[in-house]
């Protein structure tokens, strides 16, 4: 039922506004809404208890275990919440003087500095306000630092077939277009193609690294060296950052730009779809052109650069300053684990991931990539299976819900025909992961014995499969 | 190990399964030679209540002075029941919805929020939130030029980079929108050739000055933008500048205060047809000020642009059993499926603002924002009248603002302010740097949070700061 | 599943408290603990799972309509409990001196006030920490002042048989006998009853008004003349306010003493079972008596009185204060509501009920008491139902659980048989009650045709119906 | 209407459904003569905004000094996810689980409660809670009382009333006791004839003297009450005193703090037999220190006393699929069953407390409940060492003390603790009037929350504060 369904024409009265309407004189007539806007009429209980009924019909962290791969999806520590909503910080203007806000700047500049440190990077922005936003900063400070050297004919972003799709659009945006480089079966980035691919129209080449099949690129050293040989720059999708935190670091590896999803690596929570932060680091030469604001320090005094400090900067991507709560949370999350926490991430993340693998491999499945080290996450084919018994990794999927875990990431990446890409966690113990296999592999056998009733999941959930066909077809995208 | 379940049980069970004799091995892919060392800038971790001790020095830090800074982002009452709920595990920890069935609490929300402003702004469609206002309305502009048949030869930004070649598209900016939405739109779009082309605002009103305007009559511009209140709060013509605009085949941009719509006339009713793509930030509906976020941005428009889009849109479907439910729809338009010719490379949003936003518009329902709207107004007309009766303060603006005003002083705005927030009262926005012509400057705004005494104490501190020496007191640079 | 059976040994490190284990140096060995406790051994997210999945068990106001009579289970407004927890509130030492507490002090005074106005009695404390508790320290009032007056043979109590387990009870712990005063089928005591029973040897009468069987007793006036004449004093069990708030008060109905349940009329959430708060009110003749602490305002300081400056009271209930954070909260839901609002309550509260009262008559069921106005509550009798289809009240709560609502009061009041009491409060709408009354009527219709719906109910929760006999014959309480 | 959802159509349809013409008629069985006028003390209602603004103003006016206060309530760092957790809605809003199916979540808690304190006591029983400490250890006096068969005929307080004839019970309560316990169970016992004999302290150790007790060998005592620690905070011999109650056919009563438990012996293990009873306040499990409560009170007991235990207990049983389940049980012990014969009038406990206190537990796990004693043990030494050195001040007892100890001043210490309170310092409680015979004294405690700075801060104040005069700071009575 729709929060409007409760809704009666005539109930009125919410004892959180003031209870009288000021008379708006002095506004013409033609200014002014004509009729109160439809929007329900329900009581503070009526919306409580709508609202949470609804949350017990989501799959979160918090409640079943969630090893969507691409999206480190860890447990998200409460005192990160509860912190950041202290009035202190909730409460301050964007706008009020640096004076008045100087704790909060101060982990700012701190969280600026940490990022820097475990990237190996020289310097950071925060402003970006998601992944996608970082890339976008990112690609724009390649296209200006070419520019700035006046070799404007750089026109072209590399980008392996692998890739995420928002590093292709990202380039987009920024006025590239986009060549795409193969894959080897072994997935690595395939060298000759890349070689054969660089030139003067280079721009730079983008990369995640463990990349999205869930494997460190072991090439990345030659990779560097041919992209700066032909002129251009190397960009890091930081969507995999949890895979190597502390064991080894994207500046080392000949990366002059990157983002990191705080809302992944660094455990802000992801909201149900963000917000989210993509703060974005340079090698010192990228420095000066870093999206505004970042925050510096004048003797003992915090404060925002602006367009007079970084005049190069490629300018603004929000009214403000990205999504401080976000990077609050980041912050404190940082803090709580510390340099040695840091890399236990990596260690666990990794551990679990390829425990998972190998306990795959054990009990039947095909592997996306085999005989490699798992990074923190791994792809299991259903290519075979599907073939078989008619059943597509999207049946496993739903599956999947009706025994009470989320599923993986299906069809990503589109290089591997019907596949689950699993990414557990370091948070995740073994019991979970455990259960988990166990389930997999009841499905597995349900595939070939009754395979009504992966086609037939989920069946336990608030809904039964939705007609997505349906949905789009005729499309009903608002209560009317 | 903090956040970690791990026994040294399990570890040496799990590792005997993979089959390696440590952890390390794991990491035998990476070359030696980019092992990282010790991370020394890292300081060592912290208990729970250790970092809590800090998090509160840092927070007592920050001022708690009275607020009558606007510009943007709003003090408002935002009721307790919001953020209990926004807070609660099972949507504070979801991903993005891409398994349906599991996320119908998000998905319904979404749809719910997808009425709410499509009532509020009068418009067809809505998505699901872009980041800010700021690149909302980057993003709005994009659509304008994606659909202008005269501009490209099709739909898609994925062309961007191969048609240079091409005259750029234009858009119509007046100068009185928020400074930092014109910077950060510029930032998004001029990587495609598009030219964002300044519209001077009248001296006296602070509103779009429609002379100015028809001067640009018949030229190629895909849109021209609008914003109601302006950023100096003043109301626009919103009727006359739509009507102009259809008239010169120009899309309608309009970049509006959501809370503000339970009162002013709502974009899909301004002129004979209404405006085209309706964009802002949402921070007014539920966000805390938070230093500057995490709010979100809004974008509605009508039916016929709904394939420019960007971002998530949910729909309503059925399920086998013929029952209602609510999924993603059109992704065909998204980055995830559509690659380089999406509509947007935005994938990650800012869905929890969204669902504080759908919780704060139901529980306060049109009447409460409607009430909070009129208070607003009360208390800005309240407090600019008392102000402006000040020795040395004038209003610069003779026509009909909202919630927020400009006065000009004699002296240093800078200096004042400074003075002002030694007083406790953070006093406005010294716009004097961004509007040169204005003179000394600035922008006041007080919302409902503002009492009759801290209406009183401005004035107080004001004619307090304005009857003693300035000098030296900021820097004027 | 039990939070033990996610525990493994081993499993350590908890982020919240301090990374090493001092010393203890000192102390002698046989004082100390030989081994740890055994204590589940889990991680925060662990943790977190296990407790966010447990509360979705339950039911509650915020998810469903929870009608239970004589509990008033209204809606508890969310913002009572954020600002009682701001840490201005949570931080205040007990013992800090009053100094350090004045905005705290000021509210506990104003709450005085205010429950003093609402109930007409002289003066109150905020002592007692839920009803029962109340009703102990109201008759232990009553018994000190009998005794102050050397009136030290009235050792009776009087309480009619409709009356909560509690008033006996609390009556017997302070060292009084019962007596019980019959109940007419209208739902009056029965004055010739309570006359012939009233003596030298009676302290005072208890009684709640409106009545447990939901209706206002109409010759309150003569009974307590009666009392009154005879040396006894009046007694209010003021778990049923709700209905009259504003409306009409025990103080002028002739009460001496009386508690009030903030976590019903005051809207302080029941919490699964508690924190509650009974504060107690009394007439002026019994004001020396109040249990400690009292809160008083020296010129204009807020302070506790103490043993000092009432040597005739009680005495202390609780190691400090009663329950501050139920109390704060009462106070702002008071100040929300002011003195409009609480009219208002009874106003709704009774509309409500004899709304359902009126509908359940109409659909068929027999009322416990007929042809009277309900008060806020009202008692339907399944007693023929029961005999015709061998179904119970209790298969009657257990098949609306089914159907999404929680059970009404069952088998309580005792004088009924196969009772449901049934009390909505004002906070719900007509929408609800029409969906509650329609179930009502189904489950009456399933009784005759289908049986068997009603005995096997539930079918749709975390469990099934419990065994209850198995629980007190084979007793399991605790993990082993 | 705040809180109240029909509208006036509504209320004219259930009006008409009852057949009434106006809602007053409801109210037409009361009295003419008893209708209340209106309520000129309670003042008109406020908006949720207004009430914000009161309630942050009324925070603001309690202090945020260091707190160094024990003496029954801790500053503890309690983990964010405890409170997070327990405002959930299903927590926060259910009543008493009267309906078992529906009630899983909180039923099954309780359960988790009752086992992990009996793990922490080493008692076979818990129950689901009672109000606070002071009112437990009022009812574990009850239930010995009830369990000797030397003085009643039968248990159940019910006989109370008929047997005032009998010779009073005697319970030994050493004043070392909290006070204010002791004062609570005498106004909760005394109803029932139940005499509580004072056992003096040693005034070298602070702790009981064991041959004050053998004064009372052989006399008809139905128990021993023994605080380990004590209010001193010093540690008593329990094993010994135990023994010896035993002996002497007392039962002991142990009134212990449920987080030093961790690392201190737990009564079950106290002598050759263990103790009989126990109880004593949950706050340091969870509960913020919020003025005084909501704590909760906990009891234990070996089973041989359970039908003597107060309050809930909740049992696991089996649904009828034989799935296992929660349900509360021995209902027969209560006052909805038993009425005038139950073993107590409890019906509303603290449950919500006990949800804080088992997520509280299951966080920090038995290692983190040690380490947080332990550095409570080791922050209370360290300031005792630090403030004992300074001229004028002397540690009162000589024998080991846990995370409390009693300092020995020359100057009045009402008048210390006022010029320590304006410099920032909550010094401890001025126990010189309870025990006179310490002269002034002064109880202080230094929890795991208090770092290295606080302490140096207090040690700073202190010696400031006795170098200077402090005449008529604080009146001396
Ligand atoms: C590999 C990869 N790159 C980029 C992104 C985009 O990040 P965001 O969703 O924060 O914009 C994602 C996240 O979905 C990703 O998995
Ligand atoms: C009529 C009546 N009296 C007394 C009580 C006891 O109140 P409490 O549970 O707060 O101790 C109740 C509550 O259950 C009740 O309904």
């Amino acid at each position: 039922m729709l929060i409007y369904e409760h809704s009666a024409e005539g109930r009125k009265g919410a004892p959180q506004a003031p209870r009288q309407k000021a008379p708006l004189t002095g506004i013409p007539a033609h200014l002014l809404r004509p009729e109160s806007a439809a929007l329900p009429q329900v009581s503070e209980l009526q919306a409580v208890r709508h609202y949470t009924r609804l949350s017990q019909q989501n799959f979160s962290i918090d409640t079943q275990f969630y090893p969507l791969g691409s999206c480190t999806m860890k447990y998200n520590p409460r005192v990160c919440h509860t912190l950041a909503m202290l009035p202190g910080f909730s409460g301050i203007h964007p706008l009020s003087p640096a004076t008045q806000q100087q704790g909060f700047l101060a982990c700012m500049a701190e969280l600026q500095l940490m990022l820097a440190e475990i990237t190996g990077m020289a310097a950071f922005s925060l402003a970006p306000m998601a992944g996608a936003q970082g890339e976008f900063a990112g690609v724009a400070m390649i296209k200006t630092y070419h520019q700035a050297r006046g070799d404007a004919m750089r026109r072209e972003m590399l980008i392996p077939d692998a890739a995420h799709g928002t590093n292709p659009a990202s380039s987009v945006m920024c006025g590239f277009s986009v060549k795409e480089i193969p894959t080897l079966a072994n997935g690595d980035v395939d060298i000759d193609a890349l070689t054969a691919a660089v030139g003067p129209q280079t721009a730079g080449l983008m990369l995640t690294n463990p990349s999205t099949l869930g494997v460190f690129e072991r090439n990345i050293e030659s990779i560097a060296k041919i992209v700066h040989d032909a002129g251009g720059l190397l960009y890091y999708d930081g969507a995999n950052l949890n895979a190597i935190l502390g064991k080894t670091r994207p500046g080392d590896m000949g990366f002059d730009v990157i983002h990191t999803n705080l809302h992944k690596t660094f455990s802000t929570p992801h909201g149900g779809g963000g917000p989210g932060s993509g703060a974005v680091g340079v090698a010192k030469r990228l420095q000066a052109f870093l999206p505004l604001p970042v925050v510096t320090k004048d003797k003992d005094t915090y404060r925002y650069l602006t367009e007079v400090d970084c005049p190069q900067s490629i300018g603004r991507l929000s009214a403000f300053m990205g999504n401080p709560g976000v990077l609050l949370r980041a912050y404190i999350y940082m803090r709580l684990l510390g340099a040695e926490g840091m890399e236990r991430v990596a260690e666990f993340a990794t551990l679990n991931a390829n425990y998972m693998q190998a306990e795959a491999k054990r009990r039947g499945f095909d592997l996306g990539i085999d005989n490699r080290r798992a990074s923190h996450e791994f792809i299991i084919t259903l290519k075979q299976v599907a073939k078989t018994c008619h059943v597509s990794a999207m049946d496993f999927a739903k599956r999947l819900l009706d025994m009470g875990f989320h599923a993986p990431t299906t069809y990503f990446p589109m290089l591997i025909a019907e596949c689950l890409l699993i990414e557990p966690t370091e948070t995740e113990s073994k019991e979970v992961l455990d259960a988990f296999m166990a389930a997999l592999e009841q499905i597995l056998h349900e595939a070939h014995t009754r395979p009504q009733l992966l086609k037939e999941a989920p069946q336990t959930l608030p809904v039964k499969r939705l007609d997505e066909v349906k949905a789009a077809r005729q499309l009903d995208l608002r209560y009317k | 190990m903090p956040f970690i379940p791990h026994t040294e049980q399990e570890i040496a069970d799990m590792l005997e399964a993979i089959g390696v004799a440590e952890i390390e091995n794991l990491f035998d892919e990476i070359p030696d030679s980019l092992r990282a060392g010790s991370l020394n800038a890292i300081p060592e971790g912290l208990t729970e209540m250790e970092v809590s001790r800090l998090l509160h020095q840092r927070a007592r830090q920050n001022s708690t002075a009275l607020c009558f800074i606007g510009a943007g982002a709003y003090e408002h009452h935002i009721p307790a029941a919001v953020w209990e709920l926004c807070a609660r595990g099972e949507f504070y920890t979801a991903y993005t919805p891409y398994q349906a069935e599991a996320s119908q609490g998000t998905l319904q929300i979404i749809y719910e929020y997808q009425s709410m402003m499509t009532a509020l702004t009068a418009m067809d469609v809505s998505n699901a939130s872009m980041y800010d206002g700021a690149s909302a309305l980057a993003e709005a502009v994009l659509m304008a030029v994606r659909a202008d048949k005269r501009i490209r030869s099709g739909g898609g930004a994925a062309k961007a980079g191969k048609v240079a070649s091409n005259p750029p598209a234009r858009i119509l900016m007046p100068t009185n929108l928020h400074p930092v939405y014109r910077k950060v739109t510029h930032t998004i779009v001029h990587g495609q050739q598009i030219e964002l082309i300044d519209v001077p605002f009248d001296r006296q009103t602070g509103s779009t000055d429609l002379a100015q305007l028809e001067a640009c009559a018949g030229e190629t511009m895909s849109a021209v933008v609008i914003g109601q209140p302006n950023f100096f709060g003043q109301l626009e013509d919103v009727d006359a500048i739509t009507d102009w605009a259809h008239k010169n085949n120009m899309l309608v941009i309009a970049v509006v205060n959501p809370l503000l719509l339970s009162v002013l006339k709502p974009p899909g009713q301004w002129g004979e047809t209404g405006a085209d793509i309706v964009c802002g930030d949402g921070q007014p509906l539920g966000a805390p000020l938070a230093a500057g976020g995490p709010y979100f941005g809004f974008l509605c428009c009508r039916q016929a642009l709904l394939r420019q889009l960007p971002g998530r849109i949910v729909g309503r479907t059925e399920d086998l059993d013929g029952n209602p439910g609510f999924v993603l729809t059109l992704q065909a338009r998204e980055q995830h499926i559509r690659r380089s010719r999406a509509t947007s490379n935005i994938c990650t949003n800012q869905g929890l603002m969204v669902v504080a936003a759908t919780i704060h518009m139901a529980i306060l329902g049109a009447q409460g924002l409607e009430n909070t709207a009129a208070a607003c107004y009360a208390n800005s007309h309240e407090l600019a009248t008392r102000l402006s009766a000040l020795e040395g303060v004038r209003l610069v603006f003779n026509s009909p603002y909202f919630h927020e005003f400009v006065l000009q002083f004699e002296q240093p705005v800078a200096a004042i302010l400074t003075a002002l927030a030694a007083r406790g009262i953070l006093g406005g926005v010294d716009i004097s740097r961004d509007y040169p012509s204005l003179g000394q400057a600035l922008l006041v705004c007080a919302t409902e949070m503002r009492s009759a005494e801290d209406i009183a104490a401005y004035v107080a501190a004001l004619q307090a700061v304005l009857g003693q020496a300035l000098e030296g007191e900021y820097p004027l640079c």
